[in-house]
């Protein structure tokens, strides 16, 4: 597979590590009520869907940035790649 | 610098820097360069620009390689680069840098972090598309990336269509010698 | 129709013209008591043991393409109860069992061939782990030995015990492991779910789980509503899918493994054999086919087919383990979608929806588990009991911290 | 021998001859042959045997879609098995022998099987075997076994390198057929980067076994011409030996190029075989066509062969398989051969036309509407059956049959990703689908445009459209004349008459009636009908067959051949060496090796070394006079314990992190407090999963106001590095921190025991007293007259010990200072085995504590979870799970009998209780010998273990049956109070 990296261009997969659904940026606060049922759904429920998903990856063998890759996990094609930090950023996630 | 009474071994463990000649390519370990990593702290952007234009620090763009008089650098990752300066005069590198950038950067001393060979030779890509996925011909001099070698990232410096860097984890100077000469072999 | 040696000259010189159906193609009944869907290995042993042992009637299995078209005809065929932790080995062990006696139980030779399994190690620290699962393992009932770097030698000489980058330093073997003919274990059930009357409906995907009351009523299918008082759910891969018609998010994704076979090759290697120091692990089948496979991909996956890397990383364990093989070709390479749990460990269990029942999260090593997961799905299904080797296979043991992590690796499902 | 059947003509040098053996007998060949081609020339047609049947084979092709040609090429450990004798490109001194028979190739005990075939059907052996069941392991498999497989490997290491590479191009064309070359010609004329690969040895394909023309030269000489230009463009990239393996996703497709295998042994530091992964903007299938047989009675006798390749042996190689010829065929590509094999002056005794209607060929005899019914012949083919118009038979003596029942385009690698093919009524065969590879299109044969015109035209319209895409404007090239034949054919795939065998299969001896059965017993899926009765599941992959038994299956069921289902291929199209996917990476270069700075040092002083992940580590340094690991390991123990000890930690990974906000972000991702850790401070520090387990530990350094040194165990450097991203990136986006790791570029070295401050003394330039620098303290300094430092006062060891650590450049000579200054001390160097036994007696956890499924609190740390602040695993460390009272605890374990040895992996069994799983109470999880205490000790994870001290108890090794009966004590052995630390 082929990720295009949005600094440094189409890279092979294989320099990346992957965690997995980019769900796993919106951790939830943990000094909340009822943190563990929240940090539960967070941590072990997945869509998982056949069709696009977002995914983290990061460039371990390059320039250690993590990604938002949008990935049909039927076809494989790759719909968009973000940097993570500015998705996280826009989804309100600061310090 | 104060003088002191231990010597140094070069990555590959020797006294002085090894040179391989197969064919058209000569590899030679790089002993003379000391690095830096240099990042931009929070909102320090604009400061940091300017302090290292002030000491004569390249910034180039993510995937690029760019020197100047003293110093060159190359792109690390997002607000991060690696500076190059002569060892002779660099050896403690943040100590020189650090009055520079004060609070605008977070500097840390990269240069024993790895091993550099510099392959000098014609039609390099031919033995370098045995090693890594980067495209090497479409790059040409500048350009720089970090790519997997022999199992391990390592850094690539296009300098000139006859002369590539590989900078790789230092402690595995040895496999990454072994990579560069089996491929020359493969090739020519 | 019997099987047996006798029948198999008389049909020879007779002509094979006595040869019925493994198993029928009836269309779908307008609604079972327990329907299945998912006509792999575990949907089928699910069926064929509801019938058999838990005097169930009117079950049908409903598969959307042809029976063990999935995982059950796309793994390396291997068997093993070789595991480390209380919530799983009771079960692997209940499953070595069945397949010790299962071909004689349904009449079909699926080729169960405990020729040994031998997991190697190459540092102590593995030595450790492995003396502390072999001892799991015998104190569970499970057979597990010890070999030094010198058995291992004698076993298989050809090994790179010389100028190994990680040398071995012996194995743990469990002599009852071993391989069955995957398809064959399909096959078998199938034909003997159909013999007891299980309507087996192929070419038949579920599209949707109806519920009222918060009580499930039937599916619908791209042959029509199916009316049901039970509906239990195998389908491995496809676990979210289908569990999302009925609203539910699982603890787990799915992942390609890619597995390989080479060109028939004399007998070389008898037994199962894993890599320590590499993602290879390797037996030969009965038709001289090196079977191996190594590591799944890594990413989110329903395309049942892999890439190069994996591809290439299996090679290179292999290659340093045996470099014997440099010369055998691999001949075909193929892929099957992981319920990749995010313990490693699998789920079956009811659902908050009366009536309906899941089984799946089986990670890449669904396959061994087929008879045992039949058995205990089935008995969950007919006493809505967990069986007593499967009580640790719950949905809530993530939010009770009840974890069953063989491999250490927490919830990172491509990671076990 | 004489080559007696070769002929004039053909591309081969005659002014060459090269010698070969087959089975130990000599024969001679030229440059341009194939091993199959050499063997026919010689009149050899018997070349193997078939899998199951055993029945005599010749081969049936002339390409990489032969099935029953198989050998093993080369001998020694270099012995290829099934190695393709019609893709073997010949080698003076080539050595071959036949497989899968016994004692001979033209007698074999085996084919005994032959006779029996009525009871050996498809799946016969699901339906028998099963009585009684001890026979299945006992009699029944070792039988199978025995039988089992084609050729044989040598059980000795390829003695062959192999190598990988990467390639990019905007245009991959797969084959350099007649379509392929006009593609690449057209792209590379317009400076598009291309690559043109093809599996044969030269560049034609399919036009140097034909006598065509294209413009005014032979179709041969235009592709010579055609690839010296392309050899003159610098874009272009010509891989002949190159197999295109398979299409992966986005472009990417693997090959392998055969570099050496036309040599007896490669060049010096030359590879056997490259696998290239190919990075492809664009691709085009241009992989021509295969002919597929009609089936018959007695069809796979030596000397039946696909009539294309009858006629390329004539054409391309100047041989004539037989001297008395038939042509079988149901349509014009079969005329054109039985022409072409009479053009070539060969005897065609018939050309038996399915078609009653076709159009009459003079010359030869036409028998129309005839059909070929049987065959006669032993070992090869004597005559054939053949069935007319009129019902009546005739028997023709032939030694070669050419069999035509059509072309199926080579549509494999289209089909790569599960695309489906779709059929195409007017050429009776599966076309590639729209749903194949992205970027992929087909041209020429491989599309279903099948005349040399067809080729030339879509191939370079193909090239066109593809490079539009890219935005490359390409002129079309300008099409020479060439023939542009219509296809005309009569689908038949399996003649119906007699009672015997009709092949579809012929390596796994698949034959009509098994595909009857499996419809008898409704195996019917298509998918159900391979696997039942192996179908397509030999060396070729089917290439010949599955179209065949599709369609026949298609017949019996009533349905149209596209209701009845496709075939699709998977990766590799052909196969492919193991050696070749394992590239570089095997024996010692399996994996990079990672040095540390005193390797040098320590090799010199005869260390044993220890793999420890990548890293090679000093296990321990062996004195004159000792003859076991223990002896050294307990001096190094003991004098450390009693003088001072030194260790290269380096291992141990290192990240620097700074920025305004770097103690809030370790407070965040260990589970204690650091933002309270002063200027010059260490701190242990406890790293969390999300999930409450512990993830790795160590201890962090803070060196200036926003700067700090992170240190992992060696195990986990690399993720946690990774983790420490991920938090700082996606979970804390805006956090001022910055990171990189520093693992290498510091050689680190501990000095332990009670002299190590008066050693360091000798060689640090700054004061180090207890005062200056006392515990936990940490500082840059500077060493032996200047050199920059830095020193950690932490202990692992639980003796006052140091961390110095200096640029690596520096490390051989700082073990060596060290080594010096500490003579006086009778200092000793360490590794990691005694550096495990001080762990163990200091009851600090390791890696076999930190298995990721244990929690701060079964580590006797639950106290460092701090509540009043998130971290990473905070949250769900808190689930009941977790936190029972009877949970596993640490302890520490003695044997009650000191002269008792502990085994690593015991379970814990309370007294009086039975070995069974429900009194499992826990295992022992690392185990030492103490030379301080004079006993075994252990640590180990014993369930509500913190509440049983004192206990004794049984740990249990089933696995070499012996028991040992421990005493539960605190895991601290030595020193429990710490006052060495701060000594």
């Amino acid at each position: 597979m082929i990720i295009n990296h949005p600094l440094l261009g189409p890279r092979d997969a294989q320099e990346f590590v992957y965690l997995g659904d980019a769900s796993l940026i919106g951790r939830p606060d943990g000094m909340t009520e009822g943190a563990v049922d929240a940090f539960h759904d967070y941590l072990y429920l997945r869509d998982n869907p056949a069709g696009e998903h977002r995914e983290l990856w990061y460039h371990e063998q390059g320039d250690r940035s993590w990604l938002v890759v949008t990935r049909n996990t039927v076809t494989h094609e790759v719909v968009s790649v973000e940097i993570a930090r500015d998705v996280a950023r826009k989804m309100g996630r600061s310090k | 610098m104060p003088e002191h009474r231990l010597k140094s071994l070069t990555p590959l463990g020797h006294d002085k820097p090894k040179t391989t000649t197969h064919g058209p390519i000569t590899i030679t370990e790089i002993v003379d360069v000391a690095l830096a990593s240099l990042a931009i702290r929070r909102d320090q952007a604009k400061a940091f620009t300017m302090a290292a234009t002030a000491i004569g620090i390249p910034l180039p763009e993510p995937g690029h390689y760019k020197a100047n008089s003293t110093y060159r650098a190359f792109w690390l990752g997002p607000e991060q680069w690696m500076v190059e300066a002569p060892f002779a005069s660099h050896e403690d590198i943040v100590a020189v840098l650090r009055p520079a950038f004060g609070a605008t950067a977070s500097i840390t001393e990269q240069t024993d972090a790895w091993v550099r060979f510099d392959v000098v030779g014609s039609d390099l890509p031919t033995m370098f598309e045995r090693l890594c996925a980067f495209d090497l011909r479409r790059h040409g001099s500048g350009s720089s990336t970090r790519t997997m070698i022999e199992h391990l990232g390592c850094y690539i410096v296009i300098h000139s269509d006859e002369k590539f860097s590989v900078i790789g984890p230092r402690s595995s100077a040895h496999s990454i010698d072994h990579a560069l000469l089996t491929a020359a072999k493969s090739a020519f | 129709m019997r099987y047996s040696g006798w029948r198999v000259i008389r049909e020879a010189l007779t002509g094979h013209k006595g040869w019925t159906p493994a198993w029928r193609d009836p269309e779908p009944q307008a609604a079972y008591d327990i329907l299945v869907v998912g006509g792999g290995g575990h949907g089928l042993a699910t069926a064929y043991y509801l019938a058999k042992e838990f005097g169930q009637a009117k079950i049908a299995v409903l598969e959307k393409g042809y029976i063990g078209g999935g995982n059950v005809g796309r793994n390396t065929t291997i068997i093993r109860s070789n595991y480390l932790l209380d919530g799983n080995q009771p079960f692997y062990e209940f499953s070595l069992k069945l397949w010790e006696g299962l071909e004689q139980d349904f009449n079909y030779n699926a080729m169960v061939s405990q020729r040994g399994i031998i997991n190697l190690f190459h540092t102590d620290a593995q030595r450790d782990a492995y003396t502390r699962r072999g001892n799991a393992m015998i104190l569970h009932g499970a057979d597990a030995e010890m070999l030094n770097r010198d058995q291992v030698r004698a076993l298989y000489p050809f090994l790179n015990f010389d100028n190994a980058r990680f040398p071995i330093k012996g194995a743990l073997m469990q002599r009852r492991g071993g391989t069955v003919r995957h398809d064959a274990v399909a096959w078998g059930y199938a034909r003997g779910a159909d013999q007891r009357g299980v309507d087996i409906i192929q070419n038949c995907e579920v599209t949707g789980i109806r519920t009222e009351h918060g009580r499930v009523t039937g599916v619908d299918t791209t042959r029509g509503f199916i009316g049901a008082k039970k509906v239990g759910v195998a389908v491995a891969g496809s676990s979210s899918k289908v569990m999302a018609h009925a609203g539910m998010r699982l603890p787990m994704e799915s992942h390609v493994l890619q597995a390989f076979v080479s060109e028939g090759l004399k007998p070389v290697i008898d037994g199962v054999m894993t890599y320590g120091a590499g993602h290879f692990y390797v037996s030969q089948s009965d038709k001289g086919g090196l079977v191996f496979g190594g590591d799944i991909d890594g990413y989110n996956s329903y395309a049942q087919r892999g890439n190069m890397p994996v591809v290439e990383d299996v090679a290179e364990g292999g290659m340093s383990l045996m470099p014997m093989i440099g010369r055998a070709r691999l001949l075909r390479m193929w892929g099957g979608i992981m319920d990749m749990s995010m313990d490693g460990s699998p789920i079956i269990d009811k659902t908050d929806i009366d009536g309906l029942y899941f089984n799946g999260g089986w990670c890449y090593g669904g396959f061994k588990a087929t008879p045992a997961s039949g058995w205990c799905f089935a008995h969950l299904l007919a006493t809505d009991q967990s069986h007593s080797t499967a009580t640790a296979y719950r949905f809530d043991r993530f939010r009770k911290g009840l974890m069953i992590d063989e491999k250490g690796q927490g919830a990172q499902p491509n990671l076990h | 021998m004489t080559q007696i059947r070769r002929i004039s003509g053909g591309r081969i040098d005659r002014s060459k001859t090269l010698n070969f053996t087959f089975d130990g007998k000599a024969y001679s060949g030229h440059p341009g042959d194939t091993l199959a081609s050499a063997l026919l020339a010689n009149g050899v047609q018997l070349m193997g045997r078939s899998f199951k049947y055993h029945r005599p084979r010749g081969p049936i092709a002339s390409g990489s879609e032969e099935p029953n040609a198989l050998v093993e090429l080369r001998n020694g450990a270099r012995q290829e098995p099934n190695t393709r004798a019609t893709v073997a490109e010949l080698f003076e001194g080539l050595e071959a022998k036949s497989q899968n028979r016994w004692p001979s190739l033209s007698f074999d005990a085996m084919s005994i099987n032959d006779r029996l075939s009525s009871f050996l059907t498809a799946g016969f052996y699901y339906k028998t075997f099963m009585w009684p069941a001890s026979l299945w392991e006992k009699l029944y498999e070792p039988l199978i076994r025995h039988a089992a497989g084609l050729g044989s490997l040598s059980k000795q290491d390829d003695p062959d390198s192999y190598d990988k590479g990467f390639l990019h191009c905007d245009l991959l064309v797969i084959g350099a057929g007649p379509s392929g070359l006009a593609a690449a010609l057209t792209a590379g004329r317009a400076g598009a980067r291309v690559i043109l690969a093809d599996e044969d040895f030269t560049f034609g394909g399919r036009l140097n076994a034909e006598t065509l023309a294209i413009g005014s030269d032979s179709g041969a000489d235009w592709a010579v011409k055609t690839a010296a230009e392309l050899v003159t463009l610098p874009n272009v990239r010509l891989m002949s030996r190159t197999t295109i393996l398979g299409a992966f996703d986005h472009g990417i497709y693997s090959a392998v190029e055969r570099v050496s295998d036309h040599l007896a042994v490669p060049m010096d530091g030359k590879p056997r075989q490259i696998l290239w992964r190919i990075y492809s903007k664009r691709a085009i299938l241009t992989a021509g066509a295969i002919e597929r047989p009609i089936a018959f009675e007695n069809n796979d006798r030596p000397g039946i062969m696909l009539a294309g390749a009858l006629r390329a042996y004539a054409n391309r190689w100047g041989v004539a398989v037989g001297d008395r010829l038939a042509v079988f065929t149901n349509n014009d590509d079969g005329v054109r051969s039985a022409l072409d094999l009479q053009a070539k002056g060969i005897n065609v005794e018939a050309l038996i036309d399915t078609r009653a209607n076709a159009a009459t060929v003079n010359g030869l005899r036409h028998i129309r509407g005839g059909e070929v019914v049987n065959s006669s012949g032993r070992l090869g083919l004597t005559s054939i059956t053949v069935r007319m118009a009129n019902g009546g038979t005739d028997i023709i003596p032939v030694n070669a049959l050419g069999v035509s029942g059509g072309w199926n385009p080579n549509l494999n690698i289209a089909s790569h990703q599960r695309g489906r093919p779709v059929w195409d009524d007017a050429i009776a065969a599966f076309v590639p689908g729209a749903d194949g590879p992205a970027g992929l299109s087909a041209a020429g044969a491989a599309s279903g445009a099948f005349s040399t015109h067809a080729a030339l035209q879509t191939g370079t319209m193909e090239a066109v459209k593809a490079l539009a895409a890219l935005g490359i404007a390409a002129k079309p090239i300008e099409i020479p004349k060439a023939e542009d034949a219509p296809v005309s054919i009569t689908p038949i795939w399996y003649v119906r008459s007699g009672k015997g065998r009709a092949w579809i299969d012929q390596q796994n001896d698949v034959t009509v009636k098994d595909v009857k059965l499996a419809h008898q017993e409704n195996f019917r899926s298509v998918e159900h009908l391979k696997r039942y009765t192996t179908l397509g599941m030999a060396t070729d992959q089917g290439k010949t067959s599955n179209i065949l038994g599709l369609a026949i299956m298609a017949e019996l069921t009533g349905k149209p051949i596209p209701d009845t289902g496709t075939t699709i291929y998977r990766p590799p199209y052909t196969p492919v060496a193991m050696g070749a996917l394992g590239g570089r990476s095997r024996g010692e270069h399996f994996k990079p090796t990672r040095l540390t700075p005193s390797h040098k040092w320590a090799t010199e002083q005869g260390a044993i070394f220890v793999e420890v992940g990548m890293w090679l580590r000093t296990q321990w340094v062996p004195k004159p006079g000792e003859t076991t690991w223990r002896q050294s390991v307990d001096r190094e123990v003991s004098a450390t314990r009693q003088s001072v000890g030194i260790c290269d930690v380096t291992t141990l990974g290192k990240i620097d992190i700074q920025g305004t906000d770097a103690g809030l972000f370790l407070d965040r991702v260990y589970a204690n407090t650091f933002s309270t850790l002063g200027f010059g401070k260490v701190r242990y520090g406890l790293m969390l999963r999300e999930d409450g387990i512990v993830m790795d530990d160590g201890t962090t350094a803070r060196l200036g106001e926003h700067e700090y040194v992170m240190t992992t165990t060696t195990a986990n450097a690399v993720p946690v590095f990774r983790h420490l991203e991920y938090c700082r990136q996606v979970l804390w986006p805006d956090l001022d921190v910055q990171l990189i790791s520093t693992t290498e570029a510091w050689a680190q070295y501990s000095v332990a025991g009670p002299n190590a401050r008066k050693l360091l003394e000798k060689l640090v330039d700054q004061d180090i007293s207890n005062e200056a620098f006392p515990y936990m303290a940490c500082g840059e300094i500077s060493v032996c007259g200047g050199l920059r430092a830095r020193l950690f006062r932490i202990s692992f060891s639980g003796e006052l010990a140091y961390e110095i650590a200096v640029p690596t450049r520096y490390g051989d000579a700082m073990i060596r200072a060290l080594v010096e200054a500490g003579q006086e001390f009778d200092a000793v160097v360490y590794g990691t085995e005694a550096l495990g036994v001080m762990r163990v007696e200091k009851g600090h956890v390791a890696g076999n504590e930190l298995n990721g499924q244990s929690t701060a609190l079964n580590m006797g740390l639950g106290k460092m979870v701090s509540k009043k602040k998130d971290s990473i695993g905070m949250v769900l460390s808190q689930r009941e799970g977790l936190n029972q009272d009877d949970g596993l605890r640490l302890v520490g374990v003695k044997p009650v009998d000191p002269s008792k040895l502990l085994t690593a992996g015991s379970h814990f069994i309370a007294h009086g209780k039975s070995t069974v799983a429900a009194h499992d109470d826990g295992w022992l999880t690392s185990v030492v010998f103490s030379p301080n205490l004079g006993h075994s000790i252990a640590l180990g994870y014993l369930k509500n273990g913190s509440a049983r001290l004192g206990e004794r108890i049984r740990t249990i090794n089933l696995l070499a049956k012996t028991e040992v009966e421990v005493e539960i004590v605190s895991p601290h052995f030595i020193d429990p109070e710490g006052e060495r630390l701060r000594a």
